[in-house]
């Protein structure tokens, strides 16, 4: 149901019954090391490509995700899921060995929400059964095409990010299966594409703020809600930098929020001693943060409502260099068990 | 540059930009030229001995070695590049291991080892010259412009 | 000869603390610092400043990427002291070809023995 | 930093062997690159009056005030005049060994010379010279090998 300017409520709360989370090298050395299902000890884990490496993590996700569940491919409806590689690639490669009816996305880095939103709507008004959704990123592919080679050494700004090697999914269903408590999604809102005029590519964070800050306003706007009903609201990839000026933002317009209970999810990911810069992004970063700890802190009771902003840098390495200034997105999905 | 853009920003953009930049983090300035400089002053200080080497076991005057210098320079740097050190001294010393030319060569080699899965015709050889053609395509636009200009001038003073 | 160590790493450090600055102060990605300083470089020789620097300096002057610029300039003079105008265009890599030949040759070694690390 | 580390044990050890390494015939040439070895100016085909002849250019070379260090040796034609630069003095190294070709031109307009800062040509010199300290040493052998330096000095890149 259309709440308000931008924003779904799912009163039939669809539920996400399963998840799979496969990640590279650097994250397993990470703070959350024990909430993935798959973990790999190499880039390159055994292919001659980053970019079939990255394929391949989000193969291993969607697989783990259906064989939690028990399903087939064939039980599933829809696939839902994006990357950040020209032209979705990794993502479609893997949908063509999926065989699963297929809707590629590209939201950059809020590709996952913008994936779990969809799902949640066809679920909700039984558009579909069995939803698939995700998003991944492989560091040295998003590298390649977006920054240097990567064995260049050129230095990274402090308020650079790294891209995460990791890939999410979500199995989204009407179908409860047990008794278990599981989380269910119930709103999300979709956002607008927000420009403020940063070019910098190594300061992305910084460009998305707003484009999260607008979001989460909208959000609490049509839905009529007060920040103090969440546990815990996570930004997707905002970093150190982008996460206090979103909490800044914010409080200019009057909505101040426990900065404790907003956390970021590119800060989650790595520990403090890893050189990631300002933090993790990459469309694998909110995907594997809540598809692997998130929800499994929820399900340990941690968190009763959380809400999830994954927020996008809708750039390319082409606009960069014609010195355009780069329109960032956010959208939110809310989740409570 | 920063002009053109700053026009076409509205009131409210600029605004933002210097919002935003309470928030960002500094880049360290100062730690970052000390690092450059010890290590692009290593980096000479490295050449020079090599260069003293080919004085020394191999007929090179001071003038002529310079040129085998670079190319062990240029070696060293594919093997440094080759196995992964390169881009984490890149990090670590920015400007002091790009300037020499053994970063010139790292961004040569980088460039074609990280193409090669797009096969040796099209990927290395279309993209080895992705970082350094710059270099390479102003470096002798400008010395043909300064040579140009300079051999007129002696024509004209009758120095040539 | 031992002075000449002391002043390679002192100038040599200079002209990287200078592109570090150019990165950081100015902005500039590393592809416009390079160009930039191999433009200075090629400018500074055409001036006949470059020669006597690098007799001080020796590979402090010489290892810096504006040594391409000052090298491609040399080549195209020396060129020219014998041919005329016609020499700036064949002499232009009478100088440096060997660091661009061997940048090449064993960025292509490269690529056939290493893999990217990542 | 273990790079760094690295790097500066490997310029010690190549320093150690190259000190080591080259230490067959007289110690001249072995530290000629390294301090003052001022050593005495030769003549290959001594003739009368030529030895106070090189002393008369070894002064005339070393009463340039940046210059340090000179090695003289005489051909049968040419004479080479390898000396050291200051090390601040190296900016004006051109027009110090035009003013020294100059000088020496004047002075002995007889003697074809060819002078030279670089290490390289002064390390060969005192190489040829520590042979030249052998008796078994054919002038001929010394005055090919002299012109051996003296075009290896002419090569310009």
């Amino acid at each position: 149901m259309l709440r308000g300017k931008q924003s779904w409520e799912f009163s039939n709360h669809p539920v996400i019954r399963s998840t799979g989370v496969a990640v590279g090298p650097f994250e397993a050395n990470g703070n959350l090391t024990a909430d993935f299902d798959v973990i790999h000890d190499d880039l390159w884990m055994g292919n001659t490509s980053y970019e079939q490496a990255h394929r391949m993590l989000l193969e291993e996700a969607a697989q783990t995700a259906l064989k939690k569940s028990n399903l087939k491919p064939e039980d599933t409806q829809f696939f839902i899921a994006g990357d950040l590689i020209n032209q979705i690639t990794p993502t479609s490669f893997a949908a063509r060995d999926l065989q699963i009816p297929y809707f590629g996305l590209f939201g950059a880095c809020s590709t996952s929400m913008e994936g779990l939103a969809l799902a949640s709507f066809m679920v909700n008004y039984g558009g579909a059964n069995n939803v698939l959704t995700g998003a991944s990123s492989h560091n040295a592919a998003v590298e390649k095409q977006f920054r240097y080679p990567t064995e260049y050494g050129g230095q990274k700004p402090p308020t650079a990010q790294w891209t995460v090697t990791g890939a999410g999914v979500g199995l989204i269903t009407n179908n409860p299966l047990n008794d278990e408590k599981l989380p269910y999604t119930t709103s999300a809102t979709i956002g607008k594409v927000i420009d403020m005029g940063l070019a910098d590519p190594f300061n992305m964070g910084g460009a998305m703020a707003p484009a999260a800050a607008d979001t989460i306003l909208a959000h609490f706007n049509d839905l009529q809600k007060d920040p103090s009903y969440y546990d815990l609201i996570v930004t997707g990839d905002l970093g150190k930098i982008g996460r206090e000026t979103a909490l800044a933002l914010l409080k200019e317009k009057g909505l101040s929020l426990d900065s404790n209970k907003f956390k970021d999810c590119g800060l989650l990911l790595y520990k403090e001693n890893q050189p990631v810069q300002s933090g993790g992004s990459g469309a694998g970063c909110s995907a594997t943060v809540l598809y692997g700890h998130l929800l499994n802190e929820m399900k340990n009771g941690m968190y009763k409502r959380i809400l999830l902003v994954a927020t996008g840098a809708l750039l390319s390495p082409l606009t960069v260099q014609q010195n355009e200034t780069i329109p960032c997105i956010a959208h939110a999905v809310s989740i409570e068990i | 540059m920063a002009d053109s853009k700053k026009k076409n920003k509205t009131p409210k953009q600029q605004q933002y930009a210097k919002f935003e930049q309470q928030f960002e983090t500094k880049r360290p300035v100062l730690k970052n030229c000390i690092k450059a400089f010890f290590v692009g002053g290593l980096i000479c200080m490295i050449g020079q001995f090599i260069s003293y080497l080919y004085i020394y076991f191999f007929h090179f005057t001071e003038q002529t070695s310079g040129n085998p210098t670079s190319a062990t320079v240029i070696f060293i740097s594919m093997l440094l590049t080759g196995f992964g050190i390169y881009d984490r001294l890149g990090q670590f010393a920015g400007a002091g291991s790009a300037v020499p030319v053994s970063g010139f060569g790292n961004s040569i080699i980088s460039a074609a080892i990280e193409h090669r899965t797009e096969g040796f015709v099209l990927g290395v050889g279309g993209n080895i010259f992705k970082l350094a053609g710059s270099v390479i395509l102003f470096g002798v636009f400008s010395a043909f412009v300064v040579a140009l200009i300079k051999t007129i001038f002696l024509m004209m003073t009758g120095g040539l | 000869m031992l002075p000449m160590f002391f002043w390679a790493f002192i100038i040599g450090g200079i002209i990287c603390v200078i592109g570090q600055l150019m990165f950081d102060v100015a902005k500039l990605t590393p592809a416009h610092t390079l160009t930039t300083l191999v433009v200075v470089g090629a400018i500074l020789d055409g001036l006949g400043l470059y020669e006597p620097f690098a007799d001080f300096a020796g590979a402090g002057a010489t290892i810096p990427i504006t040594s391409f610029g000052n090298a491609l300039v040399h080549g195209a003079m020396q060129e020219a002291e014998k041919h005329g105008l016609i020499g700036v265009l064949t002499g232009m890599f009478e100088v440096t070809s060997s660091g661009i030949s061997a940048a090449i040759i064993f960025g292509f070694i490269g690529a056939l023995i290493f893999k990217p690390k990542g | 930093m273990n790079i760094k580390k690295g790097s500066l044990s490997i310029i010690i050890i190549c320093f150690c062997i190259l000190l080591t390494g080259c230490s067959k015939g007289s110690d001249h040439s072995r530290w000629a690159l390294f301090k003052k070895v001022d050593p005495q100016p030769l003549s290959i085909y001594a003739e009368d009056g030529d030895s106070s002849l090189v002393e008369g250019i070894k002064k005339d070379t070393a009463s340039v005030s940046a210059i340090y260090d000179v090695a003289v040796i005489k051909g049968k034609k040419d004479t080479l005049v390898a000396y050291k630069v200051k090390h601040m003095s190296r900016f004006k190294m051109k027009s110090i060994e035009k003013e020294l070709t100059k000088k020496l031109k004047s002075d002995y307009p007889d003697e074809k010379f060819t002078v030279s800062s670089d290490f390289k040509i002064f390390l060969e010199t005192m190489r040829l010279w520590d042979k030249m300290q052998d008796p078994n040493y054919s002038d001929k052998k010394a005055n090919k090998r002299l012109k051996a330096i003296i075009k290896l000095n002419n090569e310009l890149t």
